[in-house]
């Protein structure tokens, strides 16, 4: 979850969600960056709206996940 | 320039070795804090100065060398001057000042109050059994404001009871039943005034983090990663159980909806059915139209 | 989803959800398929289990439905 | 209560729901079909709104799949 | 549905559930009768126990009666 | 639920839902394909808005999702 | 909220959370990092049970997002 969570920073600073941006802010937690894992976050969140994805719940996700708790 | 050399020339030199001790100590700490020590009886200072060793320091001395010692370290510590009356100390901490509000007030402990103290909350005599045989002591209870009778052979309070309002001087007949109960209202400790700490003054009220909130921040966070990556479609350990429910169930759905001859979905087509005919039987008035099982 | 969905079918199919495959499946549906975010969903499903990640949903919707209606 | 199945198929199927086309669909299936109650049936269906009645048990089969599971 | 609606009436007529019953009821109502949804259909039937599915299905309804109610 | 997911693949990157089709993408994960249930499926999905049938599995979890809670 | 998640990445690269660190993260998503706000976090922080909080947070997001909207 840490890409996300680094993409979720950018996207309050305002910096630009990029390849290097993201994998700066993770190498600076001190995670061991993969690229293509970068490049698919980059790519994947290219035609979102980050604010509304943020805010609508994930259906199924949630209750799915207190089931498998 | 002048006057604190003249100053300087008067003062004694205990005052001085005084002076520059406590401004070693300042100077070996990166968080500076003017505690209010009124009211805790010196026993209780010393297990609090035995608690805090290690994380924190405290020193006292008189005001006006704390507060010339505070002047000569000079770095922005000077504003600390004006919180520097009454009974209070100095503590010193490389913790972090939120840190060391938190184990300011973890360290207090509760106490009894004397007749003639100011009640810092409402002051309130619990519901339950005093334990105490009946006598007059019951009296001196309903005297103060206390809902208490004899019952059960024994004094009790039958509700929870304010005898002193926040604000109020305690009186000599309240001091008294709360000893005789051993109700401790007051809690003692050094209470924290202002830190200064590596260019910054802070308030204590800046100082009272809320645990519960960074928890409720830390869900918010967490189930806004998750809505993230579930929305976006980027997969992560975390997400991607959730990801399969999803893929699963809209698969399931579509089944369902096409009633797709498939042996993953036959037991839910049959019963999707039977719920339809039901459904349907429900809707239908006339029983001699109805099969045996349904009839009224 | 579909890249989600490719790794359903190769878990029912019995075959390895590893890169090639994934692509190969998405490729024989027309999909435009992005490497990374290929890579990205093999790397997420490593741990996982997937039958159970499935059940655990299954789970779930009976309490949807009864809370729903 | 395959007297209300056979409607059912009707419905789907666009044929009218009539006492003929009723004993029909029950004869194939190897009913031995009393004719009061298909005449019950296709009366007490006139006033009531078939799609309507089925879409009220939609809400059930998420239940059942997993009441089954 | 209607293919799942004649596979039920033949269970309740006691008739056998195989491609040549279920293309007759169908075809008795009317439906233009896909072949392969019969076989699939007859298939799909053979490892499922109906009087359970349905029973399965019986207990849920009441659960989202109550809930509705 | 092979099948089922195929076609979704195929919903996906906008390629038609027909037997050739559904087949090349079972093959490709290694299903051994039955043609009748090629086309049952394909049969079965012709008259279904599959859109609205996804969503409407999105509707159900998110209550779960509350009624777990 | 970048704090928390700046905590959160260090949380899950497993780094120490404390002052140097989450303010390096922070700057390496051009954040203007105030100094306060990350020594509050750091300290509050150490009182919570960051795992348990957000395994609970699987249970909330639905209801936790719908919430915050």
């Amino acid at each position: 979850m840490e890409y996300v969570y680094a993409a979720l920073i950018l996207n309050e600073s305002g910096d630009e969600i990029n390849e290097d941006n993201v994998t700066a802010v993770l190498e600076a937690a001190g995670v061991d960056v993969e690229e293509s894992r970068v490049k698919a976050l980059v790519a994947a969140l290219e035609d979102v709206d980050i604010e509304e994805a943020i805010e609508s719940a994930a259906a199924v996700p949630a209750a799915g996940a207190s089931g498998g708790a | 320039m002048s006057a604190s050399e003249r100053t300087t020339e008067t003062i004694p030199e205990w005052k001085k070795e005084e002076v520059e001790a406590l401004t070693e100590f300042l100077r070996s700490y990166d968080s500076v804090g003017v505690v209010n020590v009124a009211g805790i009886p010196s026993r209780q200072l010393q297990d609090m100065r035995r608690e805090l060793h290690g994380s924190a320091e405290l020193r006292m001395s008189r005001n006006t060398l704390l507060a010339r010692a505070l002047d000569e370290v000079d770095d922005g510590l000077e504003q600390l001057s004006e919180f520097l009356t009454g009974q209070v100390g100095l503590v010193g901490t490389n913790d972090n000042p939120f840190g060391l509000y938190k184990e300011l007030e973890a360290s207090k402990t509760p106490a009894p109050i004397n007749a003639g103290e100011v009640a810092p909350n409402d002051i309130v005599i619990p519901e339950g059994d005093t334990g105490i045989d009946p006598g007059p002591f019951v009296g001196e209870l309903q005297q103060i404001g206390a809902d208490a009778r004899i019952q059960e052979g024994s004094i009790q309070v039958l509700s929870d009871s304010v005898v002193t309002e926040e604000g109020e001087v305690v009186s000599d007949d309240v001091a008294n039943v709360l000893g005789e109960l051993g109700i401790e209202p007051k809690e003692v400790g050094l209470d924290l005034r202002s830190v200064y700490s590596e260019g910054v003054l802070f308030d204590p009220e800046d100082l009272a983090i809320d645990v519960e909130e960074y928890r409720a921040d830390i869900q918010s966070a967490v189930a806004s990663a998750r809505n993230l990556s579930i929305n976006a479609e980027y997969p992560t350990a975390a997400t991607v159980p959730a990801m399969l429910q999803t893929a699963a169930g809209e698969a399931k759905s579509v089944g369902l909806e096409a009633a797709i001859e498939s042996p993953d979905l036959m037991d839910d087509l049959v019963s999707t059915a039977d719920a339809q005919v039901r459904a349907l039987a429900a809707n239908i008035d006339d029983e001699d139209a109805l099969p045996e099982e349904l009839r009224g």
